[in-house]
């Protein structure tokens, strides 16, 4: 079945920690902290201190038991019974059972939650026996354990009385190796070492995390020693951490990438090779170099990332052809260049990416204007304004950038963003062969099979380039080098139970 | 014998002028002689050859850089040395070329901005000073009130509503600055109202708008003169923080405000040149706006 | 500059011997003084010798920008930064001054040397207590603080402030001006000085309270024995303080002597000619035109190498350019500078004329009950009280009174600035106007217009003098652009104005031009009344002579009538032809200038009349006004003056209103008094 | 004096009044959708429908105003939409810090900019005046946020003498909270100290030429005398209403301060609060400025009137 996104350096080891001390961890300040609604990084890797997946991650990065203690698929993978961990407490000291699960599960179907929504229904998941979770799913589905573990970021079990709406602060009662001391979202929060932990007792005595406004004084406060452990930095503002003796780079590999979206329907770009001129102005590994110091591979103009397992690397890279990319845009009807303008927003290094866009495409005619727009207006007005509706998205923007989350498995990307009639379909691709593709995908098993159909994809979109790719980068978070035993995910959540100071 | 004496006329202002004796009178030669005054003040000669330099960089943009400050990219992160001046930044463009065209923004809406507040402004004071009473005590309420606003603050909420667009930039920080102005010429309007001829000139029927354009506002045109070289100062001043907040000026214009915020996390990785050379020159633009507007406030009370 | 004569053959050297033991209180010593201006050094003094000998009353006197001030604050040391003495020395009671370090000028100023100057208000620090700042003058004496405080109590009792310990609580903006400058005077006197520097201490004060101050000045002097160097540029003032004169121009003094024989017998044409200004001995407009200087003085730092005068003199002569004046000695002490002290007699008198309005003339302007309160912070405060007013075509009414009394008021209740309190009606060719000018029929407007006091703020600074005068004509006449350039022409031509002038703005002409440019302003639509408030009271007494001489010239010329608003009593004689004197917002007399000045007068007039300090000599009589003014928001009652009054009768004055009674025909006094009984003064000689 | 008070008072309230219906002006005139601020761009409509119903977005405005003004007036605006926490909970920490900030970057910047301007004055137009206007005129110019990085980096980073974030931890004490404020407070005196010295220097020019200040050396008093008792009272008055103009705005004007320090204060709140358009915070933040700014001030004007009982007849300036 799938593989994981994240992999390689996710984890420190090396010298012996002694037990003990207090870990300052600096994260970027949360927008929600309910288990259930949370879309934020940061969120998640606090809420991951006392909430705990069914699984959870492992030290290759993979998924690995958490909660459940194991899994098992009936045959069409339509069924899964998951045996749970035996002798968890609530914080509160009542027992850890199958009730919580269901209850939890209930209450994702019930907001929606984007992986489970279609795979599993309210009241899916059968508690008759308190030890055992059967989940009975919509259909076959090989990647559930995924769905239910920390790369399905809101699924963390809460006790069966929880009151959806909450949020962490509000009811902290977890199952997790932290318990929540204080939290002010504003400012930051404490947890200190749950003493009853069903696994190993954390070193550490405690944990405080400060919460910040911006990334780079986040980096300010490692370099100044007010910070252990840096949840996620970005590779440039960061590159003095990279290279820096007493820290402790964590550099995860992810599947998160920028798209650059072009309308297939109408406009200059619905002429493929329009598309595939401007795919053809990026200089990759110039971007990745200058936009993360190397930490990240070069895209395709589709959205397998080289890790995944099934990725098919036949396909041929589309490399920089200035020449090449000028003669496709006269033969499109272009032979004088073509303006247009590039929407961007406002968000970690895409105003760069945006720069090297329009300067790298200057060569081949065409002449980008840069629009940069924050956050807050440019989600709801260039991409994907709310109005019209139908097809969702159809009110995008001709051109534009918007940066997709690390996911352990394409799924979402291909769905929602490129398949036809998808919700976040900004460039209003609909394209039959690759609707069609995306289903084999979805529905070929084994390693082998799904490569075979995402070599498919990657043909199809690397063809019509819909999005234009230029790479996938790796996050990047990181630690004192006094620290040893520090876990992160692409997600945020950074685990610290293991880990202690080792001086 | 009464009258037949007429005195003599005497130039220049009233007490420590030099004794010109100039029997031609010419109506410039105040003017001139204030000019002279001006150019004679190191302080307006430093300013004005600051302010020239950037007007000219705003002018020539990136017809006039060594490079181009968007669209030349070199390997990033140099530091300052033969090729590049003042370096490359985090994407390799040169800083030295991106410092000189980043001028132009905000040396076109700041001194927008500043005319819009200082035209607003000053009519706002203007009426308060000249009807003072009722019409005075609401308007300074109402300014009262608009100060009391944090000031970036507001202009933030604006801007992320209606977006980072130059016109609303300009927009805003005119608005924002319209009860500063208002109150300065308030103050120097109501001076000016106590005069006689405001007086001698109600007495001939003059509609209060002839009063308040003609005779009183030439009078207070120093002021207002200061106070938008002052402003503009201010303006630079805001803009660039608004930038720097993010809600300014907007990427991949090279604006000082911008490019600082964009960079000055780097300072941390030891890079320091894209950050200190447009800080250096929002200081130096500051200095300069204020080194003249000095000197026309010094040469203009003398 | 070159001056040949040095400190030791100066004239006065050889003082009279009594006193011969004690050294001067203050020798001044050919001092040449610079102010740097834009770096360059312009003389200001050109050797200034004098000397003041213990216990005596100098006074120094001169147009505006002579240098008199300068003078004083050499004798002190205290210069403005950019100014340098470059030559000569002062010595205060034997010490030179200019050689002090710090400290000993530190002490010389605690000690030996006070000085009181113009603007009583400013010289009193703001934040301070009455009592903490007159303690301060003793404490650097070396009281301690609470010995300090008693002796500020008695210094205050000593300027005669009634009522010491709740003064010392007061701050300065709560006590008149008066009050201010007794407590400067009782700082100043607190080291008991050697020499005490008064430099225009009653400038800016009404008569009456400058006479009060006088009177304290002159009381002290016999106390405590300091020398005195009086500044004042009223000559009456000097003459009658001060021992001897001297009269500087131009940074030199040109004549010195005995104060009664510089005024009897001036022999220095330019001290003829600033006494000849004067009106002087009850001289009437329809007797004889004023005498002028022409000319200004010089700016400072221009070259006079000879006769600093000799620009504006009548004599001068080839002589007078080429050579330096001598010294001329006519009298022990009594010298002067003047090549022509034999040609004196050849001076330029005031010509005389006569001039009479003929026949009988319409009532222009009536004022009925006209009544005017102002609110201030939440109380009424009545400046005008129920005023009832004619004014003729042709006649100049003079208003006087002490200030505040209401006499603006009046003027801008006529013409519609303030609008007065319904109930009264202002009639013009008696038909009743709009309370408010621009309610005003445009006819009426052009017939009122008004002088003001000050030419600087009266002139719009940014304006040619061609545009203000066009705009009015335009505006007032009504007349097209032609018409009215044709009629800007006459108007500079009746006002002596230059037609270069036209050209000019107000900030490059002289006082006494931009004042006549005011005039021309006013005159523009040919009024028929011409209000004008103190038009001459900011004017050099050259200056105003001329602006006099224009004012009765024009209104021979054209029948206007003025109501004339004066603190100046000799210009008001010399000019009105009826008179109103106001108190508290209430006219207390009014009549014919002869009626008002040689009574029988209403007690107040008495006492206005007699507080004046003249060039001619000091009234027979004088009676003081006690008392602060009472304030217009609080009246007393019954008689509004009784508090003040001489001729107070208890239980009468205090409690009814006083009537009108006629004294002669015209001539209208509101007292309680009949008429017989009231009194006299005697001013001047008619 | 008590008049004077009294009135002043009264006035702020009337300020106080149009500030908030300016407030609830601005809020209401931009187009803004507050449920589907919250919920999110990829919330369904139905959740934006009934969160906006739930905070009253679409209630008649006469409503809307009324429920302001009384929450105006007693200090109560409800729950922050973002945090879900009463506002009251939520802005005065953040209070508490931004006021701990700008006190102690005044406390810094007030004696040494004035005893410079007084300094400065004292010896016009010399070399030491030139340096103090010149350099005060440089440090003003740069932004804030660029001596604070400056600071930060060199002082915080390089040299390691202070902390680089300015949020003490809760057990630091006092001085362990200068300690941590001390950096952000340095960039504060930067960007005052000149603002600050020349409006003293040019008070205490005037102040020295003014006729009571010659009335006092001609007491015989000595400089420094003249200096404290006579100069300083009058020339020190613009500098307080400077102060007090300037530290109303400071309270919400540290926002780039605050983002490089981490330092959670009222500036970042109310900017987070903008662009989340949390508008109970944000109306409540906005008032709360304001009244910090009128009550700063009209402490100033107190002050000066204590220190000039002639500007109490004056009233307030506008
Ligand atoms: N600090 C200064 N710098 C330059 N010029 C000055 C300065 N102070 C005074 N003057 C000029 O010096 C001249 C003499 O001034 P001073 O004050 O001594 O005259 P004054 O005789 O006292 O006049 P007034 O009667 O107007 O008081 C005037 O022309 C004045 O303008
Ligand atoms: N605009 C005003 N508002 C309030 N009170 C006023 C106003 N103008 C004058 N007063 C008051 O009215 C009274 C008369 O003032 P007014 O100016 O008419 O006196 P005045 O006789 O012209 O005095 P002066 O000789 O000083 O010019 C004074 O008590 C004054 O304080
Ligand atoms: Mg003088
Ligand atoms: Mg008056």
């Amino acid at each position: 079945s799938d593989e994981p996104g994240g992999q390689t350096d996710g984890q420190t080891g090396g010298g012996t920690p002694r037990k003990g001390g207090t870990i300052k961890v600096a994260n970027q300040k949360p927008v929600s902290t309910d288990p259930v609604a949370m879309q934020d990084l940061p969120g998640y890797g606090i809420v991951a201190q006392c909430f705990e997946f069914l699984a959870t991650l492992g030290p290759d990065g993979d998924i690995a038991p958490g909660l459940a203690e194991s899994w098992e698929p009936n045959d069409d993978g339509s069924v899964w019974t998951f045996q749970l961990r035996q002798g968890v407490k609530w914080q509160d000291g009542s027992d850890f059972t199958s009730a919580d699960v269901a209850a939890t599960m209930d209450r994702l179907a019930e907001a929606g939650n984007s992986g489970l929504q279609g795979v599993l229904e309210k009241g899916g998941v059968d508690a008759s026996d308190p030890a055992v979770a059967v989940f009975n799913l919509t259909g076959p589905n090989g990647n559930l354990p995924y769905l239910v573990s920390l790369y399905n970021a809101q699924t963390p079990i809460t006790p069966v009385d929880y009151e959806t709406g909450t949020t962490l602060q509000d009811s902290p009662n977890g199952t997790g190796p932290w318990i929540l001391d204080q939290f002010d979202a504003n400012t930051g929060c404490t947890f200190s070492r749950n003493p009853d932990y069903w696994g190993e007792a954390p070193l550490l005595d405690a944990q405080e995390m400060t919460f910040f406004d911006d990334p780079g004084t986040m980096i300010t406060a490692i370099q100044g020693g007010q910070a252990d452990a840096i949840v996620q930095f970005p590779a440039i503002a960061g590159a003095a951490l990279l290279n820096d003796p007493n820290f402790t780079v964590l550099d995860v590999q992810a599947a998160t990438h920028q798209q650059v979206w072009m309308r297939c329907d109408t406009g200059q770009f619905a002429d493929p090779r329009v598309r595939q001129a401007l795919a053809m102005t990026f200089d990759r590994e110039g971007m990745v170099q200058t936009l993360f110091n190397g930490r990240g591979v070069i895209g395709n103009d589709h959205v397998i990332a080289p890790f995944f397992p099934y990725f098919d690397d036949s396909v041929p890279q589309r490399t920089k052809d200035d020449e090449g990319a000028r003669q496709l845009l006269s033969a499109a009807g272009f032979a004088d260049g073509l303006k247009a303008t590039l929407q961007a927003v406002k968000f970690q290094e895409i105003p760069d990416f945006a720069a090297l866009i329009q300067a790298g495409a200057r060569a081949a005619g065409f002449e980008l204007e840069l629009a940069v727009e924050p956050v807050d207006t440019f989600y709801g007005t260039q991409w994907c304004p709310p109005k019209p509706a139908d097809p969702p998205c159809s009110g995008a923007a001709e051109l534009g950038i918007v940066n997709y989350g690390h996911r352990p498995t394409p799924d979402v990307y291909l769905n929602a963003a490129l398949s036809t009639g998808g919700v976040w379909n900004s460039s209003q691709y609909s394209s039959s062969e690759f609707d069609a593709a995306f289903k084999g995908f979805q529905s070929s098993i084994g390693v082998e099979e799904q490569t075979v159909a995402a070599g498919q994809l990657e043909t199809i979109l690397n063809e019509d380039v819909p999005v234009g790719v230029a790479y996938f980068y790796n996050y990047l978070a990181g630690h004192s080098s006094k620290l040893t035993g520090v876990q992160v995910s692409a997600l945020g959540q950074m685990y610290v139970d293991k880990a202690g100071f080792t001086e | 014998m009464s009258i037949e004496s007429v005195d003599p006329v005497i130039v220049g202002g009233p007490a420590p002028a030099p004794p010109v004796f100039d029997a031609r009178g010419e109506k410039r030669i105040a003017r001139r002689e204030r000019l002279r005054l001006l150019v004679r003040r190191p302080g307006f000669i430093v300013g004005s050859v600051i302010l020239l330099f950037w007007i000219v960089c705003a002018v020539g943009g990136d017809n006039i850089t060594p490079l181009d400050p968007i669209n030349d990219f070199d390997v990033s992160n140099q530091r300052p040395n033969a090729d590049h001046l003042f370096g490359t930044d985090q994407l390799g463009r040169d800083v030295f070329s991106r410092v000189m065209a980043g001028a132009r923004d905000v040396l076109i809406a700041a001194p927008i901005a500043a005319v819009l507040s200082v035209a607003m402004g000053s009519m706002l004071g203007v009426i308060m000073g000249y009807y003072r009473g009722w019409v005075d005590e609401v308007l300074s309420r109402i300014i009262e009130a608009l100060l009391s606003i944090p000031v970036v603050l507001v202009a933030l909420l604006i801007i992320s509503v209606l977006g980072a667009s130059a016109i609303i930039v300009i927009g805003t920080v005119a608005v924002l600055f319209t009860p500063i102005v208002a109150r300065t010429v308030r103050a120097a309007t109501l001076a000016e109202a106590q005069l006689d001829y405001v007086t001698a000139a109600r007495l001939r029927g003059e509609s209060g708008l002839f009063v308040m354009t003609r005779e009183i506002l030439p009078n207070i045109s120093g002021t207002i003169t200061v106070e938008f070289t002052v402003r503009v100062g201010y303006a630079v001043f805001t803009i660039s923080t608004l930038s720097f907040l993010g809600a300014g000026i907007q990427p991949p214009s090279p604006d000082w405000g911008l490019t600082i915020s964009d960079t000055y996390r780097l300072i941390q990785a030891g890079f320091w040149w894209p950050t200190l050379f447009p800080a250096l020159a929002i200081a130096s633009l500051v200095i300069a706006t204020n080194l003249v507007a000095d000197s026309i406030d010094t040469v203009r009370s003398a | 500059m070159s001056d040949p004569s040095t400190p030791h053959d100066e004239p006065g050297g050889e003082r009279t011997g009594g006193v011969a033991t004690r050294p001067d209180a203050l020798s001044v010593e050919g001092v040449e003084l610079a102010y740097l201006v834009r770096g360059i050094p312009r003389e200001v003094l050109r050797g200034v010798t004098f000397r003041v000998a213990p216990g005596e009353a100098y006074g120094l006197v001169g147009e505006s920008g002579c240098g008199k001030s300068t003078t004083a604050f050499a004798a002190l040391r205290y210069l403005p930064t950019n100014g340098r003495i470059t030559a000569g020395r002062i010595l205060v009671g034997g010490q030179d001054v200019t050689h002090m370090s710090d400290r000993e000028l530190r002490n010389f100023r605690a000690h030996d040397a006070s000085m009181v100057y113009q603007d009583p208000g400013a010289a009193l620090n703001p934040t301070l207590k009455i009592g903490s700042q007159v303690a301060e003058a003793f404490t650097t004496l070396g009281h301690d603080k609470k010995e300090a405080l008693d002796r500020a109590v008695d210094a205050l009792h000593r300027v005669r402030i009634a009522d010491p310990l709740r003064v010392m609580h007061r701050y300065p903006h709560q006590l008149s001006g008066g009050m201010q400058q007794r407590v400067v005077i009782a700082m100043a006197l607190a080291c008991d000085p050697q020499l005490l520097v008064l430099d225009e201490p009653t400038t800016g004060l009404d008569a009456t309270v400058e006479a009060e101050v006088l009177d304290l000045v002159r009381a002290l002097r016999h106390e405590t024995n300091a020398a005195i160097l009086l500044i004042a540029h009223n000559l009456g003032v000097i003459r009658s303080m001060c021992d001897r004169v001297g009269v500087m121009y131009a940074g030199k003094i040109v004549e010195e002597g005995d104060a009664l024989e510089v005024f009897e017998a001036p022999k220095h044409p330019y001290t003829i000619g600033l006494l000849q200004c004067l009106p002087r001995h009850g001289a009437r407009k329809t007797e004889q035109a004023l005498f002028t200087i022409p000319g200004t003085l010089p700016q400072i730092g221009t070259p006079l190498p000879t006769c600093v005068y000799v620009d504006r003199c009548a004599l001068a002569d080839d002589l007078c350019r080429d050579e330096v004046p001598p010294v001329v000695e006519l009298e022990p002490g009594h010298w002067t500078r003047c090549h022509h002290v034999d040609r004196l007699a050849q001076m330029p008198e005031a010509s005389p004329q006569t001039k009479s309005q003929e026949g009988e003339h319409d009532l222009a302007v009536e004022l009925n009950a006209v009544s005017k309160t102002f609110r201030v912070h939440g109380t009424d405060v009545p400046a005008l009280v129920s005023i009832d007013l004619g004014l003729v075509d042709g006649e100049t009414l003079g208003l006087v009174g002490e200030s505040g009394s209401g006499k603006s008021t009046l003027a801008k209740a006529m013409l519609g600035i303030h609008p007065p309190d319904p109930g009264g009606e202002i009639l013009l060719d008696h038909v009743a106007l709009a309370d408010k000018a621009g309610d005003r029929p445009a006819e009426a407007m052009r017939a009122m217009q008004m002088v003001f006091q000050n030419p600087d703020s009266a002139l719009n600074r940014s304006w040619t003098v061609r545009r203000i005068l066009m705009r009015a004509v335009m505006k007032l006449t009504g007349a097209n652009k032609r018409t009215a350039e044709e009629r800007v022409q006459q108007l500079t031509e009746g006002l002596r104005l230059s037609p270069r002038h036209l050209d000019m703005r107000p900030r490059q002409l002289s006082g006494g031009l931009k004042q006549r440019v005011a005039i021309a302003r006013a005159f523009a639509g040919d009024p028929r009344i011409v209000i004008c408030d103190e038009p001459t009271s900011a004017l050099d007494v050259s200056v105003q002579a001329a602006i006099l001489n224009l004012l009765s010239d024009l209104q021979f010329d054209r029948s206007t009538g003025y109501l004339f608003i004066s603190h100046d009593l000799g210009v008001v004689r010399y000019l009105a032809d009826r008179i109103a004197v106001m108190y508290l917002g209430r006219i207390q007399e009014v009549g014919t200038t002869d009626q008002v000045f040689n009574g029988p007068h209403h007690p107040y007039t008495e006492a206005l009349l007699s507080a004046v300090p003249s060039v001619d000599g000091e009234p027979s009589e004088r009676i003081r006004l006690t008392g602060e003014i009472p304030s217009p928001a609080d009246p007393p009652s019954g008689c509004v003056f009784h508090t003040r009054c001489h001729r107070f009768m208890e239980g009468l004055c205090d409690v009814v209103e006083p009537p009108v009674i006629e004294i002669e025909p015209g001539h209208l006094s509101r007292c309680h008094l009949p008429a017989d009984q009231l009194g006299r003064v005697e001013v001047g000689t008619g | 004096m008590t008049r004077y008070i009294l009135r002043r008072v009264a006035l702020s309230l009337v300020t106080l009044y149009l500030l908030a219906t300016m407030v609830f002006i601005i809020v209401n005139v931009l187009p803004d959708d507050p449920g589907r601020r919250i919920a999110g761009p990829f919330a369904p409509q139905e959740i934006v429908d009934s969160l906006n119903e739930r905070l009253g977005v679409n209630d008649p405005l006469l409503d809307q105003y009324a429920r302001l003004l009384r929450n105006v007036v007693t200090f109560d605006f409800g729950e922050s939409f973002k945090f879900g926490q009463p506002v009251k909970e939520v802005m005065l920490p953040a209070l508490g810090r931004s006021a701990k900030l700008v006190v102690l970057g005044f406390v810094l910047t007030v004696p040494i900019s004035i005893a410079a301007g007084i300094f400065a004055a004292r010896r016009r137009n010399s070399f030491a005046d030139r340096s103090v206007v010149t350099l005060g005129l440089a440090s003003s110019s740069i932004p804030e946020f660029v001596s604070g990085v400056t600071l930060q980096f060199v002082i915080g980073v390089q040299l390691g003498w202070l902390p680089v974030l300015a949020l003490a931890p809760s057990d630091a004490g006092l001085i362990g909270e200068l300690r941590y404020l001390l950096l952000p407070a340095l960039a504060l005196v930067a960007v005052y100290f000149g603002y600050i010295a020349r409006i003293t220097r040019a008070g205490t020019i005037m102040a020295l030429d003014s006729d009571y200040t010659r009335t006092a050396v001609m007491k015989g008093l000595s400089g420094r005398r003249v200096l404290t008792r006579h100069v300083m009272r009058n020339a020190l008055q613009p500098t307080v209403a400077v102060i007090g103009t300037q530290i109303g705005y400071l309270f919400s004007g540290l926002i780039g301060l605050e983002l490089i320090f981490n330092y959670p204060g009222l500036g970042s709140l109310l900017v987070n609060a903008a662009s989340d358009k949390d508008f109970p915070l944000l109306t409540a933040g906005v008032i709360l400025v304001g009244v910090i700014y009128m009550l700063t001030t009209l402490t100033a004007d107190l002050i000066i009137a204590w220190m000039n009982p002639r500007s109490r007849l004056a009233g307030d300036r506008a």
